[in-house]
């Protein structure tokens, strides 16, 4: 069957973005995330890290301590990510996660206001500028949440949990669209 | 004085000047036969079945605070006897008969209400569990029933059946189960042992354990030494530190657990009802307030009060399993210190000092265990030798790998 | 606390994101006399006051972290990673 | 005569007149009324009746504390029973009812039970209704419910939304009267983030109603000038219509917004309630104080009411309480009433003071009678008398309402909600909040500071000192100037009053009464908690906060000892009662908790699947198919199918971890009971985990993809467990091992395939040769699909004693290749399975899952003992694995059971008896944990935990069920019921 070709669903193929004025919510597609998993001890993973990634804004976003997660809008060839994993070696791993995780974008003016009703971490500027990365539970479902710029967030959400979670961001936003 | 529609009669007609105190407020003795620590339910039923029982009347409970200012103040009323496992099973029966013909034993009316209890399943696994617990149950001869989801509906059409993210299946009924009220427990075992001689001491804690020789000799409180010839310790949530005192170290942790009533409402739920999806049970009270629960707030804690992530997380499996509890308003909540067991089951036991003797690891089910936790651990006192539904509850079961495990959950207390 | 913990790498957080797991006890030695053992599974201080609890920031950074917490006023006077207080433990 | 609307003044709009019903009645108000200033001034001093006597009552306060005046407003899943009219805003078309009445409010049977109150004192109820024994439950108690009581709530569901929020600030000031505006604004021009809660729709709290000016302003155009300000202060949230209910551990305040409890139809896309979580660096309190009824006589009657609330009618809303009112004042604050009232031209008839002077001197018109009491009142269903006892004389005064001052009590709820004890204070006859508290300050009337003037100051002195101690400067506070204050010096808490005639309340609306509070002491039930417990003072929807300082002070006198040694009662959350819908927010319904999908779940239901909710997942159960009518007929259809052909079955929601790094290894040989260290590459392994107590905790493959590179497998209900568990050991047990975890559980799509056929299907898309000789049993790797166009990982592992491998791959992918195997497979009969079939396959063959693996069961028990390494020096579990009693001879070990009789039938959670054994608990052996139709047998087939049951095949017993009234001979054996000797696995 080597003429089959292998089609991706994307886990939110059926949500279409919301938008206003003041806030807009959107499925971002499906490209590459790795997972990265610094061995103990192991020091300045994060500027190597950084060589590694493409040049784009926030491509490397802390996960927790020793572990990050590379994201690119595009899919990583087989290839391309075995030779990744190589060039980690041996100051850490590389765990492909592409498929195990979906990003979900929202911004606008009242984009805090509805992400706080589903997170505790204090989202104000002061406290969470951008670039910065916290996983926390957005209501009952875990996420790992970065601001990418004043007023825009990104939501990388195990893909299990993200129909369920785009239905509570929608919610959330409700007010606002 | 003995309470009856006559004395309430006469009395009323003299201006209500008459009523004796239901209990003497005496100045501890220097010494006695046998010292309970914890005016809770347990102590005061000891004390009580003590006195009546086995003949033993130079008994004093101490209590810290106000009696019923533990535990037994502050559950939420429900008794059972739906026990899985052979080690649990007849004791909670024995107390359930008790129950049955307490309020006659002591004259007190502590409302002795058995409504039913109905806990939800909505899974074959949880099904095939309540059928294996409903078996052990009858094979004992206690009552139960296994309901499906129509009988369920039929008993109790305002729950979710339509709209719920785990619909309900069916549930396990025990219609002997219920509700007492918790006060009027430690009350009229209080004003029982009282009449019959116990000395039930209020605003005394105890702070240390005397000993020589390996056996203890008395107490000192907050109101003096007090001698006795043995020591009873039923201190709920505080039992590690009253052990402690002795220079035991007991496989329990102490861990609060939150309760909470709603506003007073004409009748809306009848029995009690348990959630299988979430943590979350519920009844009415006499006076109209739903009481009602969960799971533990989680951490070990001697504050008697817990935190708002809790109180959520029970409100939205209260509202998951009653969509119509959502304008009805939450009124208090508050919390208790549970000894928390390392198998989730109490232990009734000597101790390795000789004259000692323990009562501890209700966990959250102790309130339904009173009458017969009081009756064989003075049982156990006044004979030596353990009751036989209480046999299994021995301090060494752990040590030994006899573990009465009713969840299968483990050494970590705050999963039974 | 216990409505916040102050995780050391992401800092206060809501309970709900943490599962408790309880005493921060010390592992015996596989070769330990059963008694430790027995001790170290089953039997606990149960302290009023200062206690050391392993609490796992499951919905966050997924690290395990000791907390240093007061079991009657629920102060948290510390908490760190697990795994640097096991290491400066095995160091002493 | 009765209370009426004034043709001036007040805060309401009277050019926005809106329309109401009063037990059906239809009333008209205006935009800025509360349901209760609504019903006063349609002279509606009737509202509700009591909870044990049913007496009439009327409204008392103007505020949270109101005890009366409850009803049930709304139809429908939007009833709202126990709704204090003192505090519901009315609303064009609001529907409200009164409570605990029958047949109506005005005529009430229940009011009989007043004749009997003699019987029905403190605790009556403990003390008979005990005999006959089964009246209880059958006679006395039914009718106690039914009696018991106020609201009845409805059985439809709500209609309405919720949702909650978080929140953070520098500053949580609760309470926007003079002194929350002064913290607020000091704070907000310093720049620190500040949340400014009240619970009214108003700012201004006592402002609404004071006649004060404030820098020549009136009072509440001040607090409407301040709101204004603040508002415009990008750092400042002013929050109205939220209660602060309840004071948490880390200074998190709960808070609930009534976001449209004011409007008649709520706009769909907002909620009506949102429940706030207020993270406060730190807070002030802010609250006010709440002023005490007076115990004498028929202080119940309707037309009574507390003097600040009458002020609150009078002068926000603009309504007379009556025509002919008096006063009866322990404090000044009795006197700016009757200034008020007198200026807005109602006759005041008496101001009856208990003290021999006033701080004030009253100019007015009242007759003042100092050193006197009111002990009485006379009238039906209104006041229309009043006695005044003087000297030992006593007077009988007509009038048509009555105001009572009886002091002011800080309101400290707040601060006492973490544990501490609030303290008395002898010098301002209050209790105070305790002291030391952390993170949280009083000021202004909830610290006892009584003057407007030193309010202001206070707020703003306290919000200084604050943020100042964050480091940020405060701009120099300017104290507005306040002129025609009152003031409130000199009161003297009063609580018995001589010669009181009739019931005089304490708690108003559970109806206890002086002679209660008596009783209970007599009767032992002397401290403060005991007493509370035994006269249910205190404990109705109010809380006590208007009597239970009454009842402290009663108590005291009773035992003749200070209010400081009574002591309060316990403060808890919550401050006013909160809906279960705020607390719930929007996880209710459907949406109590999130879903969890499997990547394949639309392939299944593309294939008809039917689901089941497993945790938060949905796994598909059967695949019904054309004319089958039952799922038995699917699942049999499926399982022979496995046996013939081959199936697919969805098994993505296994927990998959990757597991990596130089130690894993190691870490993997001290997780699993057995050996992993030697594992080959390229190979799987089942593996066991028990818990440090030496019971098994969970079991699953792990395969060794490259030298340092694992992929483990778990058990769906234990992942997340597992999961954490091996977090555990890895950081906090062995940190110096390199080992570390990745979850890939929603990486990859991973399916089983499974069946005689089932390599001939897989060979189709898979690159590399699978024969038995290349991947033989246990093989484990990454493989090529589709010519290169995909990588998965290929695992043969076996469930059902059939060939089968699981394959995984990326989860996006799945259903298409999920649909690439059913299209290869087709010539072969592949079919889909859900889990149903997967358990009969598994059950065919003997394999265990956590109907067995029940917390309770040592490797041993399920004849894994073999698999518990001797020679690992550690692993989790050995060394509690040695206790005597995991290793009793009579403890419950796995067998398998059938019927004797085929066409009997038995289900999982029967008990299992020796043969003509009676049917008691000392006889139990064991139970059944796991049973199905075998389509391979024919006959049901089960698998039990019994008493030593390795050593008892053959034997006869009998599965009882008495639930379902079953007792069916039945035999022991061997558990694997399919091809013992795995010649299958191999074909
Ligand atoms: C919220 C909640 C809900 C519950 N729900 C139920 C339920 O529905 N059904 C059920 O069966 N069980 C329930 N329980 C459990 C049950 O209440 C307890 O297991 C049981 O009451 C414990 O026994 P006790 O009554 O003797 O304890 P307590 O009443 O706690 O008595 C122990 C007494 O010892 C005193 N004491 C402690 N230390 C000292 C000292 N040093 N000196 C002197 N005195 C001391 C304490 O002050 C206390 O009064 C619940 C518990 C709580 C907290
Ligand atoms: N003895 C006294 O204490 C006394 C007596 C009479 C009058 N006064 C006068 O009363 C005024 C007191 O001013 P103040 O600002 O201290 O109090 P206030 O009564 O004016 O304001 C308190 C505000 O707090 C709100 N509130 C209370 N608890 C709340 C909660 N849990 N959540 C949300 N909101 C809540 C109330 O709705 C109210 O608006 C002064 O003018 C003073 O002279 C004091
Ligand atoms: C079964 C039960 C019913 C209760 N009903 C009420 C009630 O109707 N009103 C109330 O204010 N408190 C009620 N309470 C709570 C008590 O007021 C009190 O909070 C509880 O006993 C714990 O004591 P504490 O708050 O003094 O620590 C009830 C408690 C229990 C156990
Ligand atoms: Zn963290």
């Amino acid at each position: 069957m080597s003429e089959f070709r292998p089609t991706l669903r994307p886990a939110l193929a059926t949500k279409q973005a919301v938008a206003s004025a003041a806030l807009k919510l959107s499925p971002l597609p499906e490209g590459t995330i790795v997972h990265v998993l610094a061995r103990p001890g192991e020091q300045d993973v994060v500027s190597f890290l950084g060589s590694l990634a493409k040049p784009a804004a926030h491509a490397v976003r802390p996960v927790s301590p020793g572990q990050w997660f590379i994201v690119h809008e595009e899919p990583m060839p087989h290839k391309e990510m075995k030779s990744l994993f190589a060039a980690l070696e041996p100051r850490a791993t590389g765990v492909d996660q592409s498929h195990g995780r979906v990003r979900i974008r929202i911004e606008g003016k009242m984009a805090s206001r509805a992400l706080s009703k589903g997170t505790a971490v204090d989202l104000d500027p002061s406290a969470f500028p951008v670039g910065q990365s916290a996983v926390t539970l957005i209501g009952h479902i875990a996420a790992h949440v970065t601001r990418v710029g004043p007023e825009a967030f990104e939501i990388i959400v195990l893909r299990g949990f993200a129909e369920s979670l785009w239905d509570d961001l929608a919610r959330m936003s409700l007010e606002f669209t | 004085m003995r309470y009856s529609a006559l004395s309430i009669l006469l009395n009323g007609l003299r201006g209500n000047r008459n009523w004796a105190p239901a209990w003497r407020q005496p100045e501890p003795k220097s010494h006695y036969d046998v010292i309970i620590v914890g005016g809770g339910g347990h102590g005061l039923a000891t004390a009580y079945y003590l006195a009546k029982e086995f003949g033993i009347t130079k008994v004093a409970v101490l209590e810290k605070n106000y009696i019923g200012s533990g535990n037994v103040g502050r559950n939420t009323t429900i008794i059972r006897s739906n026990y899985l496992l052979p080690g649990n099973n007849p004791f909670y029966e024995l107390s359930m008969k008790l129950w049955e013909g307490l309020e006659q034993d002591f004259n007190f009316n502590a409302m002795v209400s058995q409504r039913g209890v109905l806990n939800l399943y909505h899974s074959d696994a949880q099904r095939d569990a309540y059928t294996r617990r409903g078996n052990a149950m009858r094979l004992h001869g206690v009552d139960a029933e296994l309901l499906d989801r129509e009988a369920v509906r039929k008993m109790l059409p305002f729950l979710d059946f339509d709209n719920a993210r785990f619909p309900i299946r069916g549930g396990l009924l025990q219609r002997r189960g219920g509700t007492v009220r918790h006060d009027a427990v430690a009350w009229g075992y209080a004003r029982g042992a009282d009449s019959r001689g116990v000395d039930v001491i209020q605003g005394c804690e105890v702070t240390g354990i005397r000993r020589e020789n390996g056996r203890v000799t008395g107490v000192d409180t907050s109101r003096g030494f007090i001698g006795c010839n043995t020591l009873a310790l039923a201190a709920a949530g505080n039992s590690s530190q009253v052990a402690e005192m002795a220079g035991l170290k007991l496989p329990i942790e102490s861990h609060v657990l939150q309760a909470f009533v709603s506003e007073g409402l004409k009748p809306f739920i009848d029995g009690v009802v348990t959630f299988g999806a979430g943590h979350f049970y519920v009844s009415q009270s006499d006076k109209g307030g739903l009481v009602f629960g969960g799971d533990l707030d989680g951490y070990n804690s001697y504050a008697q009060r817990g935190n708002l992530a809790t109180v959520e997380h029970v409100a939205e499996a209260g509202k998951a399993m009653i969509p119509a509890l959502s304008r009805v308003r939450v009124l208090r909540s508050w919390g208790g210190i549970m000894d928390m067991s390392m198998d989730g089951s109490p232990i009734i036991d000597r101790t390795p000092i000789d004259n000692l003797y323990l009562n501890a690891g209700w966990c959250y089910g102790g309130f339904k265990a009173t009458p017969a936790s009081g009756f064989c651990f003075a049982h156990l006192i006044a004979r030596g030798t353990p009751q036989e539904t209480a046999a299994a509850f021995r301090l060494d079961r752990f040590e030994r790998g006899y573990l009465i495990d009713e969840k299968g959950q483990g050494a970590q207390p705050n999963l039974h | 606390m216990a409505s916040l913990v102050p995780c050391p790498h992401c800092g206060q957080r809501p309970k709900e994101e943490f599962t408790i797991k309880g005493a921060a006890l010390a592992r015996p030695a596989a070769d330990a006399d059963a008694v430790d053992w027995f001790d170290y599974v089953y039997l606990r201080d149960n302290p009023r006051g200062a206690y050391e609890e392993y609490w796992h920031h499951t919905s966050g950074c997924r690290r395990w972290i000791v907390v240093t917490r007061d079991t009657v006023t629920h102060e948290v006077a510390a908490s760190r990673d697990a795994a640097d207080r096991a290491r400066s433990e095995a160091r002493t | 005569m009765s209370s009426y609307r004034l043709t001036k003044g007040g805060l309401v709009d009277r050019n926005a007149p809106l329309s109401f019903t009063f037990d059906g009645r239809p009333l008209r108000g205006f935009a800025g009324d509360t349901l209760a200033s609504a019903l006063l001034a349609n002279g509606r001093m009737l509202v509700g009746r009591s909870f044990k006597y049913h007496r009439p009552r009327g409204i008392l306060t103007a505020g949270a504390a109101e005890p009366n005046a409850l009803v049930t407003i709304g139809r429908g899943g939007r009833t709202e029973p126990n709704t204090r009219a003192t505090m519901q805003e009315l609303y064009e078309g609001l529907e409200a009812q009164s409570q605990n009445r029958w047949p109506s409010l005005e005529f009430d049977v229940g009011a009989l039970n007043g004749l009997l109150s003699p019987f029905l004192g403190a605790g009556f109820y403990y003390k008979t209704f005990m005999w006959p024994a089964p009246l209880w439950e059958k006679f006395y108690e039914p009718v106690i419910r039914k009696a018991a009581g106020l609201g009845k709530a409805s059985y439809e569901s709500d209609p309405d939304a919720y949702e909650k929020s978080w929140a953070h600030c520098d500053l949580l000031v609760i309470g926007a009267g003079p002194t929350g505006l002064a913290a607020a604004l000091t704070a907000g021009r310093a720049g620190a983030r500040v949340i400014l809660v009240d619970e009214g729709a108003l700012p201004g709290g006592s402002l609404l109603f004071d006649t004060a000016t404030i820098d020549g302003k009136a009072a509440a155009d001040f607090a409407r000038d301040a709101s204004a300000e603040l508002q415009s202060m990008p750092n400042v949230r002013l929050m109205m219509r939220t209660t602060a209910f309840g004071w948490y551990d880390g200074n998190v305040f709960g808070a609930v917004e009534r976001v449209q409890k004011h409007v008649r139809d709520p706009a769909r896309q907002l909620v009506v309630e949102r429940l706030w979580r207020i993270v406060a660096r730190h807070a002030l309190l802010a609250s006010g104080a709440e002023e005490r009824p007076l115990v004498f006589g028929g202080n119940d009657r309707p037309g009574v009411m507390m003097a600040s609330a009458m002020r609150t009618y009078l002068n926000r809303y603009g309504v007379a309480p009556g025509r002919a009112t008096a006063i009866f004042t322990t404090d000044d604050s009795g006197y700016a009433l009757a200034r008020d009232l007198e200026a807005a031209h109602v006759d005041v008839v008496a101001i009856v003071d208990s003290r021999s002077s006033a701080g004030v001197d009253y100019r007015g018109k009242a007759r003042l009678i100092r050193e006197a009491v009111v002990c009485g009142t006379k009238g039906r269903k209104a006041i229309s008398a009043i006695e005044v006892h003087r000297g030992g004389q006593t007077e009988t005064i007509a009038v048509d309402a009555l105001a009572m001052a009886g002091g002011f009590s800080p309101i400290i709820h707040l601060a006492c909600h973490r544990g501490g004890k609030p303290a008395w204070s002898a010098e301002k006859a209050a209790f105070l909040a305790p002291d030391g508290l952390n993170g949280l300050d009083l000021a202004g009337a909830a610290a006892a500071t009584t003057d407007l003037a030193a309010c202001l100051a206070e707020g703003a002195a306290r919000s200084q000192a604050i943020v100042t101690a964050f480091g940020l400067s405060c701009p120099p506070v300017v104290l507005p100037k306040v002129e025609g204050d009152e003031g409130t010096h000199d009161s003297k808490p009063l609580w018995s009053i001589p010669g009181v005639k009739g019931k005089a309340f304490v708690d108003f609306q559970n109806d206890v009464h002086l002679k209660d509070i008596g009783l209970a002491v007599s009767e032992g039930y002397s401290h403060v908690e005991l007493a509370k417990r035994y006269t249910t003072n205190g404990m109705a929807t109010d809380q006590g906060k208007l009597s239970n300082v009454n009842a402290i002070g009663l108590i005291a006198k009773a035992r003749g000892v200070s209010p400081a040694e009574v002591g309060t009662t316990t403060f808890r959350p919550f401050y006013t009662p909160v809906s279960f819908g705020a607390l719930t927010g929007a996880h209710t319904g459907h949406h109590f908790q999130p879903v969890r999908k499997s990547p394949l779940h639309d392939w299944a239901k593309k294939h008809g699947a039917v689901f089941v909710e497993t945790g938060l997942w949905y796994r598909s159960s059967w695949f019904p198919r054309n004319g089958e009518q039952t799922w038995r007929e699917s699942v049999d259809r499926e399982v022979l199918n496995v046996r013939q052909n081959a199936g697919l079955c969805d098994v993505s929601m296994l927990g998959k971890i990757e597991i990596s790094g130089s130690d894993a290894a190691e870490f993997l040989n001290r997780v699993y009971c057995n050996a992993f260290l030697k594992l080959p590459v390229g190979r799987a392994r089942y593996g066991l985990m028990l818990r440090e107590d030496g019971m098994i905790y969970d079991d699953g493959t792990t395969s060794r993809l490259e030298e340092n590179r694992f992929f483990m497998t778990t058990t769906t209900a234990y992942a997340a467990g597992v999961m954490n568990h091996l977090e555990f050991c890895a950081q906090a047990l062995w940190p110096e091992l390199d080992v570390r975890l990745a979850s890939i559980t929603d990486q990859w799509a991973q399916m089983a395939i499974a069946g005689p056929k089932a390599r001939t299907i897989l060979q189709r898309i898979v690159d590399e040769d699978i024969s038995d000789a290349a991947f033989p049993f246990l093989a484990a790797r990454e493989v090529s699909l589709f010519g290169g166009a995909l990588h998965g990982c290929l695992f043969q592992i076996s469930f059902s004693g059939e060939l089968a491998y699981e394959l995984a791959v990326p989860a996006g992918y799945g259903e298409s290749v999920a649909d690439a195997l059913m299209e290869a497979g087709r010539d072969h009969g592949i079919m889909p399975y859900g889990v149903e079939t997967l358990s009969v396959l598994r059950i065919e063959k003997g394999h265990v899952t956590h109907n067995e693996i029940n917390g309770t069961v040592v490797p041993a028990d399920l004849g894994f003992g073999k698999m518990v390494s001797a020679s690992k020096p550690d692993f989790i579990g050995k060394a509690m694995l040695q206790r005597e009693g995991l290793a009793a001879s009579d403890r419950p070990q796995l067998v398998g059971v059938v019927p004797l009789d085929p066409k009997q039938s038995f289900r999982s959670g029967s008990h299992v008896l020796a043969k003509g054994a009676a049917a008691t608990l000392e006889s139990d052996q064991g139970y059944v944990t796991s049973s199905a139709y075998s389509p391979h047998i024919g006959s049901t087939i089960a698998l039990a935990l019994v008493k030593n049951g390795s050593s008892r095949h053959g034997e006869e017993v009998v599965v009882w069920n008495g639930l379902h009234g079953e007792s069916t001979p039945a035999r022991l054996c061997n558990p694997v019921f399919f091809d013992p000797q795995n010649e299958r696995l191999h074909v």
